[in-house]
């Protein structure tokens, strides 16, 4: 690898590593150029997250040797990978919700301190803000935990990019985008390869395709822990990262025929300000727009309204999938089978008292049916990979005889081959007359609906349905309450 | 530029609208507290209370709860009392000494990820103990330095005042404006991040407790300074009323999310409250009982002033 | 050797073992003369802590920032109540039960009651309701020690089979609380409600309902505890509960309990409870003064907890 | 006219308050009630303007002081004082001293010497235990000992007296003590656990409040029943009558009578009159014994304590006395 001239910014050399039974990492080897974006795509539990881990110095790997510059790194951990300017974005947020912006970047930059560091801090985080986003209107003296979710995202990411004394020379972006808007999205792509054209290195994780097509130089795709396949990004296609990946390709997902739903009872109802909601019974309906534009809000109301506090319900009325799960989503503390069962308790007891027998029984067939990857139903939930959670979560949902699913962007780190699994789910449901309201960041998804509900600063501004589902008519609606 | 009020003077308004509500009621009730000598008797009592509130709020920082405030700061009013007074070298190394233990206990809680409730109630009586053995029977008696320092009259305002406002200035500069008061803050919001960051949340930990033990060894002195002399038992409602303080003050138990003005603060209102019930007359039986509904009242208070402020800005 | 290891695991073991290091300690003093008078004096007296202690840890279970601080007022209002009410009459002593228990079901239902209302931390809804309740206390009785009733008193300091009756009714009690946490739908809903709030209403539990119920019955158990006991020592005292303020939060913590909610353990309630009377037991016989007798008992408890170790990584 | 010099100042337009520092056990309460009848009277017949009780809600130090403070605040003549500590009260007690109030301390006495302090000998009650004890058994024993709280001042003093008293009759040897903190509950409960271990017990030495509990323990074990000396509380006397019918069980009951309260207010209300009074005043202990127990216990209310109340006339006896 130094052979061609420059050196690698950080090379991994043959990692292993084990997490009891699972092998996380089976003899991986990477090398990251300067002036390069790596893609890197894999399923769910593929090992990406852990062989950024291994980069960034806060795992160390059972065995392999990591090299930096050309150089054998002996002892190599979280300061000395800071020291080499290589930062991380992870996936599940980490900034501390109780500081603000400026406090956060005091955190982050070790070097910072001083008499008036404030000054400084909010000097690098809002230059770096206006780089990466221009026009954020992110004040740096708020406090993480007021921000929206979109926001903590864009901050986190900025932060990474930023540089108080070390220069980043590796950025990684374990998805950075899942919880950001395409226009968002679109920024920051822009950002990486201006950072990359300027020298810089990236690693770029995303289960979104073609972002990691028009952004990455070199797509390397990971399956069970090894490297699989890598080659210029150039040379893929999004046929072929699936293929390699190893899912079923099952064609282009296609929205259901459109159905004469007018006559179906409408199960669901909700007015506020702006348009009113509706949902009838057997219906996918979509929630779109911006991210952060009070779509979770909505869903959070409906769950309310229809939700008991004091006394349980014979008859669940709505059942929710949690998009950020390690907040309203899984128990940390629970194995994946109790994950599973929770909301359909009353179906698997007999006077309060529970079937252990028939909760395994349902635990086993929902493993079969969504492919939860474990050899044990019994496993405690976090030794899951994000994605495969997210598959409990839905099983956890669909398993109750609620007439009405709410989903809060539910696919945020699900593989491929996953989605269109759960795809297929959610339109089987649909037919036998569940209902669906769904909120999704991704276009794709969207177009999947029935009908869409498009949002804009917490109201509903407009009502599509059938083929005037589109990308551009959503993206349309979105933006021109803007102008109005 | 978009006008946003930070969430931290969101969270001081409140405490501080229920203290000033008090105070008027109390005025109202006791037209002689309004006085330089007044205030002084209202609120001397506080000054220890105070400063123990902001040693429970650092450890309440890094999500952990000390439920031994109370006994600590009764053992080092038992210290101040005696060596301190007798043998100032060795007082002093002394309370350098159990300063350098809160640390260790840091450390401890930390290293073997232990629930810092059990360890605090365990060493709660550990300094019973040390303090039923340094005064078996009550005595001693306050340096004089320290009797002259809670008993200054400064001019303008009273000395209890004065010292509130001192100590609440300090507090804040620590924790809310240094960078080891922010990381100490980071870990409570979020331990993992402050890690990924570099830092060593060991030492973070043992810095906020050893600094909670610098504040109590205030605590401790100060309360000496007003009572001239010490016991084993003299400040065991410290351990509640100093949680009680920082919750009144808007922080909260977890999540590092936590206001050194808004303690005082609390500290300050939890004392006023049972003034105010003094001057109210209640009949016995129910003396100690008006002292919950008054805390609930207060409580009641916070609620009210948050739902009108919500209301306000549409959150 | 498999089996010791798994059994090492187990957050209650360490709580066991030092029962009996400390019972072995105690009796050995008199050469084991004194292992039956001890161990009954044991199982009796932990018997009161292991009934406030399960419901203590009901609520502990709910997840940080629950517990329950009028456990002692609320046994000191039951206890001076249906002494009063049953007047050392036997045939009232139904009656005077039923009366301890609604006074348990007030106190929770105001604990709850505030707790919601106020949204304020439980810490400080309990403390204040705790001092309304000590008032109600001394307002009802004025500090009077009346007798329990004759059978009553006999029942509750004797035995059966060589076992105290208060054990027994403590073992009872205990395998329900097992029985609730590990079999039924409730114990599912209030270890999630301990683990995730949000996560727990998002899954359609009934949380103000089960948190609800979880404070009465902590209350309830409270105030069961507060009638045997008041039964126990011959009449009801106004500060007869105080003790158990500290003692109820620290044997659910030592028996293994998670702090941080969302896991509780039966098992461990038992082992500290003995634990925590047996020490105090050996010091005393050891003839230890006050101050070193506190020093131990503290440093003990640390040990504990030490020996027990934290929790694992990837819980809260 | 020269006014005769008996007519001293007039005390009818005064305000005295208690400060009290506890309320949670017989004894206290017992305490409360005496006030509120000597005092209503008093108020109504003019003698002050005003007697009003105040309780501080945790028995702690710190709260007492703020509560004296308030009371300057109030406006207070004169405060009568019982202490949750002797020294730790000091700051505040001169700071009512230096507003011109005066403080009459008793039972729970403060050590500041601007303050009146009317003290029972707690010394001599434990040292009593003891006499008695030597004369009842003059062959001695084993004695066990049950004390208060620890670190309180009425506990180190009654403990101290009982082992001069040891000291005095050294036929006699403690072989075991324990806190009972003063309450029944709590003695049973010490005193259940260090049996097991103890020889042979003739006698237990108590502070009051701890005998019956004692007993309970005692009995339970199957143990020769000792000599337990009382508290004063009915329920210890009926129980020692009880025993007495039974078996002609015979002991003594000592403990500080409740209504030294009241004896108390009526020394403030001769200080505000303008009396000289001396600093420091003693009154004897209540003493039950073998021969007065039926009496006693006969004015003893359920559940309550032995008490006596005290006259204004008594209070100038045990001011001359003094004298
Ligand atoms: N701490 C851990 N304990 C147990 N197993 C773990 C741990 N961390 C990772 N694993 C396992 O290692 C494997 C690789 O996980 P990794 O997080 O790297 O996957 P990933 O490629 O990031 O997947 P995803 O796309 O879902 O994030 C998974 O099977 C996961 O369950
Ligand atoms: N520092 C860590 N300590 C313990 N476990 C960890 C750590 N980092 C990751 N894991 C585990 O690795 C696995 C991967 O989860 P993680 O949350 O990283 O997935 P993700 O990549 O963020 O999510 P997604 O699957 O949606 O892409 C989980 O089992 C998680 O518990
Ligand atoms: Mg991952
Ligand atoms: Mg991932």
């Amino acid at each position: 690898m130094t052979g061609n001239g420059s050196k690698a910014v950080i090379e991994v050399a043959d990692a292993k590593v084990s997490f009891g039974a699972v092998k996380a990492l089976d003899g991986v080897t990477l090398a990251i150029m300067p002036g390069e974006c790596l893609g890197l795509v894999g399923h769910n539990g593929a090992g990406k997250s852990t062989i950024v881990s291994v980069i960034n110095g806060g795992l160390t790997p059972h065995q392999g040797s990591i090299c930096g510059d050309g150089e054998i790194l002996a002892r190599y951990g979280i300061n000395a990978a800071r020291a080499r300017g290589v930062r991380c974005v992870f996936q599940e947020l980490s900034l501390c919700p109780n500081l603000t912006v400026i406090e956060n970047a005091r955190v982050l930059h070790r070097h910072l301190g001083g008499f008036g560091w404030r000054t400084r801090a909010k000097e690098v985080v809002e230059r770096s803000l206006d780089a990466v986003f221009p026009g954020h209107g992110i004040a740096s003296d708020r406090t993480v935990g007021d921000l929206s979710i979109a926001e903590r995202q864009m901050v986190e990411i900025a932060m990474a990019f930023s540089d108080a004394g070390t220069t980043p020379r590796l950025i990684i972006l374990d998805e950075p985008t899942s919880s950001l808007d395409a226009s968002l999205a679109d920024r920051l792509l822009a950002h990486i390869r201006r950072f990359v054209a300027a020298g810089g290195s990236v690693i770029f994780i995303s289960h979104i395709l073609h972002e990691i097509l028009t952004t990455a130089n070199r797509i390397v795709v990971m399956k069970d822990g090894r490297i699989v396949a890598e080659r210029p990004a150039a040379v893929w296609t999004e046929q072929s990262l699936v293929e390699a990946m190893g899912s079923v390709v099952k064609g282009e997902a296609h929205r259901r025929k459109a159905r004469d739903l007018a006559d179906a009872p409408v199960v669901v109802e909700q007015t506020g300000r702006g348009m009113p909601f509706r949902a009838r019974r057997g219906e996918i309906v979509g929630l779109a727009g911006l991210a952060g534009h009070g779509q979770t809000r909505m869903l959070m109301k409906l769950h309310a309204t229809a939700s008991a506090d004091w006394l349980p319900r014979r008859d669940p009325a709505i059942a929710f999938v949690a998009g950020d799960r390690r907040l309203n989503g899984i128990f940390e503390l629970w194995s994946i089978l109790k994950n599973l069962s929770i909301a359909s308790l009353g179906d698997l007891a007999v006077r309060g008292v529970v079937n252990s027998g028939a909760e395994t029984e349902r635990a086993g067939e929902w493993k079969r049916r969504i492919e939860i990857r474990t050899p044990d139903m019994a496993n405690r939930i976090l030794s899951l990979s994000g994605g495969n959670q997210q598959k409990v979560l839905f099983a956890r949902a669909l398993s109750t005889r609620a007439p009405v699913v709410l989903m809060d962007d539910p696919m945020r780190g699900v593989d491929v081959g996953t989605k269109q699994e759960v795809y297929e789910i959610v339109r089987q449901e649909a037919a036998q007359g569940r209902t669906f309201v769904w909120y999704s960041t991704e276009m794709e998804e969207v177009c999947l609906c029935d009908r869409v509900y498009v949002f804009r600063e917490g109201a509903i501004v407009a009502e599509l349905a059938g083929d005037a589902v589109t990308e551009e008519n959503i993206l349309a609606a979105s933006f021109r309450a803007e102008a109005a | 530029m978009r006008l946003t009020v930070s969430a931290d003077a969101v969270r001081l308004t409140i405490p501080a609208l229920a203290l000033t509500l008090l105070l008027a009621a109390v005025f109202w009730l006791q037209p002689r507290a309004m006085s330089y000598i007044g205030l002084n008797l209202l609120f001397n009592l506080a000054v220890p209370i105070a400063l123990a509130t902001i040693a429970q709020m650092l450890i309440m920082a890094v999500n952990d709860l000390d439920l031994s405030m109370g006994s600590f700061v009764s053992f080092v009013a038992c210290v101040a009392a005696t060596f301190l007074r007798d043998a100032p070298l060795v007082g002093t190394l002394i309370l350098a000494g159990v300063v350098i233990v809160y640390s260790v206990l840091g450390i401890v809680i930390h290293l073997r990820n232990l629930p810092s409730i059990v360890v605090s109630l365990g060493m709660s009586f550990v300094w019973a103990g040390l303090a039923v053995l340094l005064l078996p029977a009550p005595g001693g008696q306050a340096p004089d330095w320290v009797r002259a320092l809670m008993t200054m009259k400064p001019p303008i305002a009273p000395m209890a005042i004065v010292a509130s406002i001192a100590i609440a200035i300090l507090a804040h500069l620590i924790v809310m404006r240094s960078s080891l008061g922010v990381v100490i803050r980071g870990v409570g919001g979020n331990e993992r991040s402050v890690e990924r960051a570099g830092w060593s949340v060991l030492a973070t930990r043992a810095g906020a407790y050893g600094l909670a033990g610098i504040f109590a060894v205030l605590a401790g002195i100060a309360l000496v300074g007003l009572t001239t002399s010490a016991d084993a038992n003299i400040a065991l409602r410290y351990t509640l009323l100093s949680i009680a303080g920082v919750i009144l003050g808007g922080g909260e138990f977890i999540g590092g999310r936590v206001s050194p003005v808004g303690a005082v603060i609390g500290a300050l209102t939890l004392t006023l409250a049972g003034s105010f019930l003094s001057f109210l007359r209640i009949s016995p039986d129910w003396q100690i009982g008006a002292q919950g509904a008054i805390l609930i009242v207060v409580l009641a208070l916070r609620l009210l002033l948050n739902r009108i402020e919500s209301g306000e800005t549409g959150r | 050797m498999k089996t010791l290891e798994r059994l090492s695991r187990r957050p209650w073991i360490w709580s066991w073992v030092a029962v009996f290091l400390v019972w072995f300690a105690t009796i050995i003093v008199t050469g084991g003369a004194s292992t039956l008078g001890l161990t009954q004096a044991a199982l009796t007296f932990a018997a009161f802590s292991i009934i406030v202690g399960i419901g203590q840890m009901f609520v502990i279970t709910l997840g940080p920032g629950n517990v329950d601080l009028s456990v002692p007022s609320t046994m000191t209002l039951a206890g001076t109540v249906s002494l009063k009410l049953m007047d050392v009459d036997n045939g009232m002593i139904l009656p005077g039960l039923v009366v301890a228990v609604l006074i348990g079901v007030a106190v929770g239902l105001l604990n709850y009651g505030l707790i919601k209302a106020l949204r304020i931390p439980p810490i400080i809804a309990t403390l204040s309701m705790s001092f309304i309740v000590q008032s109600a206390a001394i307002w009802t009785n004025r500090g009077l020690r009346i007798k329990p009733p004759g059978f009553l008193a006999e029942f509750t300091t004797s035995g059966t089979l060589g076992v105290p009756n208060v054990a027994i009714i403590a073992l009872l009690i205990s395998l329900g609380a097992w029985f609730l946490l590990e079999r039924t739908i409730y114990g599912r809903w209030i270890s999630a409600i301990g683990q995730s709030m949000p996560a727990a209403r998002m899954a359609g539990i009934p949380v103000d309902g089960t948190r609800f119920v979880t404070y009465v019955f902590c209350a309830v158990l409270a105030a069961l505890a507060g009638y045997l006991l008041a039964c126990f020592s011959g009449g009801a005292a106004l500060n007869m509960g105080s003790e158990y303020l500290l003692m109820s939060i620290a044997v659910v913590v030592l028996g293994g309990t998670a702090v941080a909610g969302g896991d509780s353990n039966v098992p461990g309630i038992w082992g500290a409870s003995l634990f925590m009377y047996l020490v105090v037991s050996m010091l005393n016989t050891y003839g230890l003064g006050a101050g070193i007798r506190l020093i131990m008992t503290g440093l003990i408890i640390i040990s504990v907890i030490m020996l027990a170790g934290g929790r694992q990584p990837g819980a809260r | 006219a020269a006014m005769p010099a008996s007519a001293l100042a007039d005390t009818s337009g005064k305000k005295i308050a208690l400060s009290n520092n506890y309320a949670g056990n017989s004894w206290r309460q017992a305490m409360l009630t005496s006030w509120d009848k000597v005092t209503s009277e008093a108020v109504k017949a003019g003698v002050v303007a005003a007697a009003d009780p105040f309780t501080t809600a945790e028995n702690q130090a710190t709260e007492q002081a703020a509560q004296i403070q308030n009371m300057i605040l109030q406006g207070y003549d004169a405060i009568v004082l019982n202490a949750a500590s002797p020294t730790a009260l000091n700051g505040a007690v001169k700071e009512a001293c230096d507003a011109g109030i005066t403080v009459v301390s008793v039972d729970g006495i403060v050590t500041e010497p601007c303050a009146w302090r009317i003290a029972v000998n707690f010394k001599e009650m434990g040292r009593s235990q003891v006499e008695y004890l030597s004369k009842k058994l003059p062959q001695g024993g084993n004695l066990l000992e049950i004390r208060g709280l620890a670190g309180v001042f009425v506990d180190d003093e009654i403990s101290a007296g009982i082992h001069e008293g040891v000291k005095q009759f050294p036929q006699f040897k403690v072989v075991g003590s324990v806190h009972g903190d003063w309450a029944q509950d709590v003695a049973q409960k010490a005193v259940a656990g260090i049996l097991p271990s103890l020889p042979e017990v003739v006698g237990v030495v108590t502070q009051g409040g701890d005998g019956y509990g004692a007993a309970q323990a005692i009995a339970a074990a199957k143990r020769p029943m000792p000599v337990i000396v009382m508290g004063n509380r009915e329920d210890e006397l009926k129980w020692w009558k009880e025993q007495k019918d039974a078996n002609g069980y015979e002991t003594m009951s000592v403990s500080i009578a409740p209504g030294v309260s009241t004896l108390a207010f009526w020394v403030a209300q001769q200080i505000l009159d303008g009396k000289e009074v001396k600093k420091d005043l003693v009154v004897p202990f209540l003493r039950i014994d073998q021969d007065n127990l039926e009496q006693n216990l006969a004015n003893t209310q359920a559940g309550g304590v032995a008490n006596v109340e005290y006259s204004q006339a008594d209070a100038i006896k045990v001011i001359e006395a003094a004298k």
